[in-house]
């Protein structure tokens, strides 16, 4: 070791993380779409459409800068479309009742609060994967929104909530905003506070991280209940959007935000996140659905042309393994099954 | 054998493999004759495995051509190397934990039954042939058992089972007796030799040189991807071994001087799983070492004093300071580090960077305001990395990347630079080679010297001589013996095999 | 079919954007066609977009439409409640707004409703059943309780369904659906088949519910014991009309509704005198008429 | 070791798996919602209900079996709801055409075929999770079907389609044969065959299973085809049943899949599978579902009860824990983050 000059050299030449071709992949995604868009519609680069842009991706956006803790801690939340529409339904229902805007959100942030602590204290006390557990988190946050909602959507609201539906501070959407602050908050938690460093310790090597003497099981519920409150920011949000809250609403949103976490080029299985990936992994996704609406394109190509999208992003896992520095790592990443035995899982052997 | 120089059973010629930039390989040549075992050495990174992996199909070398049985050949399959005869047992334990022993044993080609083409499997046949290849090896296990349930040594004699299934030509071993005891690892070693009677070609890779010396007909040592020396196993002695390995004379180990213990520090009195309640007491200034045999409970009591682990009864003392079990952030809080024995899947923070996995046992003591302090946990990570001479030197260097000795130096940063005055270490020397053993032993003393005292958990006590002031045996999950540093090694040995002190060599 | 994707800034041409509730069922997909027919016929073009059920989805989509400056719109709200900020921002663009099928709670955000009177549909449903089956117990299957239509035909079904005109026949069972399809209809109904196994009558809300209720009496095995009856007529229905599973149908001739919803948007634009509600015709028929339909009048 | 009389007791002792608390208690599960729905309706044990139960349960059967081979070679496969749905719709489109059932049931086969090979090899190639992969292709599968159906339902097939509607051999549904049939070919496969050992061993370790010479690849891609198959079986059955193919059919059998698959206890990390496990956690989910039914329980309920069954399922997990056998193996799962998440998730990185 002492005595072995090449491994200095070694060193400095790999592992040092560079900004890579793969990394690159999704910025340059991004660019070629607005610059096809920009040349084949004419009101792409409008402000007016920029900021409608901006709006609908709100949403999917806060919800996904909630599942990025939950990713980045190694986790999975399947629950929080269910959530969004049983936050936005307990919110408006409180509002109508007591005609106070701020109770309702108060409540929503409660049951945001509480829901997230039940996936969280499930899935560590359960030890199963949180994919099993809040896919039936999910299931039970449906059936609860349905009673609670009568199955219908809920109105009755202050009319001062109309105020939201329409407001344009400085001209930008408030929903815009809230957008904004909401990544603001996550940049810092993942970012610059301690926290982050024990979300994405414990999400790259839980074992360690409990040996490190970290709280893994507090860290782990804790993500889960920011994306519980992500998720009721997010239903409160539709609420005052739609002016009325809907029970149905949000059903795609838990698959779209996992997938804008790791087009993003965040690890699936953890310890490896930052909320810009995110932030740019749900501007492709709501790029290609706002240009293809303005392309006039129909619902089922857009289907397909969003699916061709997703793997077309994958592929920058192709690039990846093509660029010289690790192309020739057989034992590194073996595909489909399970790789890093080594590394979570001990029980592999 | 006689034989042996005739046609060498597999013969590589200027072999190179580059990783990017890197060159693992540069032109290696090796000759591998059949009835021969052939130890191959070098320091970590030196490319032993990725040497085996190009002889066993898993990686395509870049140059260089490959000749078995005198016939050129290129694999880029495992199963087109397996055809030609050559198999290897990996350095990582390749099992299917989830299928039984027997599964395990036929997996690359179950027997089958019923009418040819049908594609019924004979799981009867499987079990009967694995437990007759088992028992060859001397191993009597229940066929239908998970693989996951076995114990290490088990697994290593699992794979050779497979191995030798296939009737190889070459049969390849890469560091099958690290952390197996010595009378396992002995085990092993004879039964190579034993297969090379039969007539088969052994290539023989390990850390300890001893080993290598006893059993190897010739050597091969590889430095930095290149062929440094080749000799015959009667040419070899210890010393000319050790230098081939670490590239540089070694500097004798320091005589051991004596250390007067300190205050007290840790009374420990802890039960658990099969492990009887044993009380245990470390001074400042202690370099203690726990030892015994695979499952003695060495280990395990280990990992209760650290809060690992819970115990069933008792409790640890730090400084006069009750911990409450099963607690690592409270030991951690009382000053307790712990570097597990597997290293790169219980310790390393794979993905993240040098000086964040150094961070990481204290994170409140680098943050301010609710933020992490960068620059602070920069200069500290700078200061560690250049005390303990980690290579590379670099703190945002990604802590996955790097080789096991230098992983080992930075899980003993942690704890330095969280102010750790207990430090417990299972099996510090596991698969690194012996530059850098001396350096991680070099660290350990000083932290007992500098810091309070050192637990050091290993099978091979013996090997820490040089840093221990007190040798603690268990056997059976006992504590059986306290001896002192400077104990001789057969009593050592009897006290953990539970002998007296004729009954064993040295 | 897409005439918008190539140059809808072509001066003169009109776009008219469409936002759907769903149009993967029959009926809209219908009034999709009639309304692409329309667009060649007029020289417009038209944007459809689709929710796919979702009102998120729909605002986003109508915010959408905004931003491309088309000159009309025209929606099918998924929630009566729900559009209401993209309807204030088109108003705000000055851009006419026509609902088609499902009305938003505020008319006044729309300048027009093209649709059905469903009360009067139900009604006939209903009066129908009485007279043809005349006793025994209904199991409704229908759509969203919170859609309108639904309402609103359950409302004015019931009102016939047991009173003094029709006194043996009472509604033992209902079923909100809120995915409209085929196999949420089939299983829908065997399980309301298990609960109520006397039943005579079952209640299909809506032809997309039809097939599955079909084969659900069939599998129960109680085909020619219960009569069922459909709504929306889509031309498949007929032949089952003919054949005697399916008792009475009400079509509503989604591509006329779709011409004409298109025609109503441009005569608006026009200048022309538009009504407040634009109510379209229906086309009922049950065994006795079926014959002399074709195919061809039921689109 | 022979030498060594401790180990040789701990082996005796630990090791041969027995039959555990833990997995009798999906069994035991089933066995008392049995009791209890037999108690609390009159018609459940009925032949009628019974044959219902069956029917009901025999597509999500189906498409069970075939993400059992995925998820046991270490896969995952989200796009199987739409495939359902796309092959379906292929089955009657060919149909309806041609007139001919046998070329429309060979045209479903083989899209099945070549969309399981699109998905495999997509996999092995990219190097991505499946479950991105698989999502990515499954809404590729959801637009491509719109468009093959023009988002209606396609009718017009062959009168003679009419009688698998009703057809009954030996008072069985057909339906429920055909499950019956896709059961026995998966249980062959899977236990009986050399290739369920590859299957396995592929899940259980990819690398150690490559090593070992075994075509992973090739196996990985297989497990995807053999889900494409049964897919389409199912799409197709559905289209005989309804006779008419929906183009909106299939959209919880996903997640729904999957739960079967884990529920009846086979590893959700591949490497541990076996079908009587899949078969059970299919039932358990059809009988709560008809056993609500009965009760007049309405949808919002079941999903309520549907989903609290699920978490109770898996503390099942929590049983094993606690049983006295495992107790003290403190270093073996890492508790929440990613027990599995880490294995399943190769180059997400
Ligand atoms: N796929 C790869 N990509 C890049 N570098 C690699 C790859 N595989 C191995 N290396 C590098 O090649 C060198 C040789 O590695 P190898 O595993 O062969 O060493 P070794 O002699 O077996 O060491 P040890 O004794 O620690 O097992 C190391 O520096 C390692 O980091
Ligand atoms: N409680 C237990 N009961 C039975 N076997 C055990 C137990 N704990 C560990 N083992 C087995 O004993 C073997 C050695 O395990 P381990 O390393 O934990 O023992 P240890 O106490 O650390 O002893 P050592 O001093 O050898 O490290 C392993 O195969 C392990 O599976
Ligand atoms: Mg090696
Ligand atoms: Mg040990």
């Amino acid at each position: 070791m002492t005595g072995n000059p090449v491994s200095a050299t070694r060193a400095a030449r790999r592992g040092r993380p560079r900004p890579a071709l793969e990394d690159a992949f999704i910025p340059v995604l991004l660019v070629a779409l607005v610059v096809v868009l920009t040349m084949s519609t004419d009101s792409f680069l409008s402000r007016g459409n920029i900021l409608n842009v901006l709006t609908s991706m709100a949403i999917l956006a806060i919800v996904s800068f909630g599942q990025t803790f939950v990713i980045a801690g190694g986790g999975f939340d399947l629950s929080i479309g269910g959530q969004v529409a049983l936050h936005g339904v307990v919110a408006a229902l409180v509002m109508a009742a007591t005609q106070n805007i701020l109770l309702g959100l108060l409540a929503a942030a409660v049951t945001g609060v509480l829901f997230g602590l039940l996936n969280g204290l499930l899935v560590i006390w359960l030890k199963v994967h949180p994919f099993m557990i809040t896919l039936g988190t999910s299931v039970v946050a449906t059936g609860v929104t349905l009673i609670a909602s009568n199955s219908e959507s809920v109105g009755g609201l202050p009319p001062s909530i109309a105020g939201f539906g329409v407001g344009r501070p400085l001209g930008v959407p408030w929903i815009v905003w809230l957008m904004v602050a909401c990544f603001a908050i996550s940049l810092f938690l993942l970012s610059v506070s301690p926290f982050g460093l024990r979300v994405l310790s414990t999400g790259g090597n839980r074992e360690a991280a409990r040996l490190a003497g970290l709280r893994v099981d507090r860290t782990t519920v804790t993500t889960f209940v920011i994306a519980g409150v992500f998720a009721a920011v997010a239903g409160a949000a539709i609420t005052a959007r739609l002016q009325s809250a809907q029970p149905t609403v949000g059903g795609e949103l838990e698959l779209f935000s996992v997938a804008a976490v790791v087009l993003g080029g965040s690890a699936l299985h953890g310890g490896k996140a930052s909320m810009w990936r995110t932030l740019l992994g749900v501007l492709v996704i709501s790029v290609i659905q706002n240009g293809l609406n303005l392309l006039g394109v129909g619902d089922a190509w857009q289907a397909v042309a969003v699916g061709l999208v997703f793997i077309l992003a994958m592929s920058a896992e192709l690039l990846r393994r093509l660029s010289p520095v690790r192309r020739s790592r057989p034992v590194e990443p073996p595909s489909a099954g399970k790789p890093d035995a080594a590394k979570g899982t001990p029980a592999a052997v | 054998m006689t034989s042996s120089s005739a046609v060498p059973a597999v013969r590589t010629a200027g072999i190179t493999k580059r990783f990017g930039a890197f060159t693992a390989l540069s032109e290696v040549d090796l000759d591998l004759a059949p009835g021969e075992v052939h130890g191959l050495i070098g320091s970590n990174g030196a490319g032993k495995s990725t040497l085996i992996k190009v002889l066993c199909g898993a990686i395509t070398p870049d140059e260089g051509t490959l000749t078995v049985a005198g016939d050129p050949v290129s694999f880029t399959l495992p199963a087109q190397a397996e055809r030609a005869g050559i198999t290897v047992i990996h350095q990582e334990t390749q099992l299917f934990p989830d299928l039984s022993v027997a599964d395990n044993v036929v997996v690359s080609r179950p027997n089958l039954r019923g009418p040819a083409g049908l594609g019924l499997r004979d799981r009867r046949a499987d079990r009967a042939e694995a437990a007759r290849l088992l028992e060859s090896l001397g191993l009597t296990i229940d066929p239908g058992r998970l693989a996951g349930t076995l114990d290490l040594a088990e697994k290593k004699l699992l794979q050779v089972a497979r191995a030798l299934r296939s009737k190889p030509r070459l049969l390849i071993l890469d560091e099958p007796t690290a952390a197996l005891e010595a009378r396992q690892a002995r085990r092993i070693t004879t039964l190579i030799r034993g297969l090379a009677a039969d007539g088969l070609a052994i290539l023989f890779v390990s850390h300890n040189l001893d080993e290598v010396l006893e059993s190897c007909d010739r050597i091969t040592a590889l430095r930095d991807g290149r062929t440094v020396a080749r000799l015959a196993g009667d040419q070899a002695t210890p010393h000319l071994l050790a230098e081939l390995v670490a590239g540089q004379q070694l500097a004798n180990a320091p005589d051991r001087t004596p250390h007067e213990a300190g205050d007290l520090l840790v009374e420990a009195e802890l039960g658990g799983a099969d492990i009887a309640p044993t009380a245990i007491t470390l001074r400042h200034r202690e370099v203690v070492t726990l030892t015994g045999l695979l499952g003695s409970g060495a280990g395990r009591y280990a990992r209760m004093l650290s809060g690992a682990t819970r115990p069933d009864s008792g409790g640890v003392r730090i400084a006069g300071r009750l911990l409450r079990p099963h607690n690592r952030r409270q030991a951690v809080a009382a000053a307790v580090g712990f570097v597990p024995e597997e290293r790169k899947r219980d310790g390393i923070q794979p993905m993240l960077s040098v000086e964040r996995n150094i961070a990481l046992g204290d994170i409140r003591r680098f943050s301010r305001f609710g933020m992490l302090d960068r620059r602070k946990i920069r200069r500290t990570a700078e200061r560690l990395i250049d005390d303990l001479d980690v290579r590379p030197a670099d703190p945002a260097f990604q802590a996955g990347l790097m080789s096991g000795g230098n992983q080992q130096k930075v899980l003993i940063a942690r704890w330095l630079a969280a102010g750790a005055r207990v430090l417990i270490v299972e099996e510090p020397t596991h698969g690194i080679d012996i530059g850098a053993k001396q350096n991680v032993m070099h660290q350990l003393r000083r932290f007992a010297d500098e810091r309070g005292c050192v637990v050091v958990v290993a099978l091979e006590g013996d090997e820490f001589r040089s840093i221990t002031d007190r040798f603690v045996a268990f056997r059976r999950g006992r504590l059986v013996a306290e001896l002192a540093g400077n104990v001789p090694h057969a009593d050592l040995m009897a006290a953990c095999l539970g002998t007296t002190s004729e009954g064993r060599e040295s | 079919a897409d005439p918008a994707a190539e140059g809808a800034a072509k001066a003169g041409t009109r776009t008219i954007g469409v936002s759907f509730a769903a149009p993967r069922i029959a009926l809209y997909a219908g009034i999709q066609k009639g309304i692409e027919a329309e667009a060649g016929k007029l020289g417009v073009k038209v944007i459809f977009t689709d929710a796919n059920g979702d009102p998120l989805k729909q605002a986003n989509d109508i915010s959408d439409l905004i931003a491309k400056g088309v000159d009309g719109i025209l929606v099918s709200a998924i929630d009566a409640k729900a559009v209401v900020t993209p309807l204030a921002d088109a108003k705000a663009a000055s851009i006419p707004v026509m609902t088609v099928a499902r009305d938003v709670a505020d008319p006044s955000s729309r300048a027009a409703f093209i649709g059905n009177d469903w009360g009067k549909s139900g009604t006939e449903i209903a009066e129908w059943t009485c007279k043809n089956v005349g006793k025994g117990k209904i199991i409704m299957i229908k759509g969203p309780s919170s859609a309108p239509y639904v309402q609103e035909m359950t409302k004015a079904y019931k009102e016939v369904v047991g009173s003094a005109g029709c006194p043996d026949m009472s509604v033992a069972h209902e079923v909100n659906l809120n995915e409209m399809t085929t196999e949420k209809g089939l299983e829908a109904t065997k399980a309301s088949l298990s609960a109520v196994p006397d039943a005579a009558v079952v209640y299909a809300n809506l032809d997309d519910f039809v097939g599955g209720v079909i084969q659900a009496v069939n599998e129960a095995g109680l085909t020619g014991k219960v009569t069922v009856t459909g709504f929306d007529g889509i031309p498949s229905t007929l032949e089952m009309v003919r054949k005697g599973q399916l008792g009475f149908e009400i079509g509503l001739q989604p591509q006329k509704w779709g011409a004409k919803s298109l025609q109503s948007m441009v005569d608006k634009l026009d200048g022309k005198e538009v009504p407040d509600k634009v109510t379209i015709e229906t086309l009922p028929f049950d065994k006795t008429n079926a014959d002399q339909l074709t195919e061809a009048d039921l689109q």
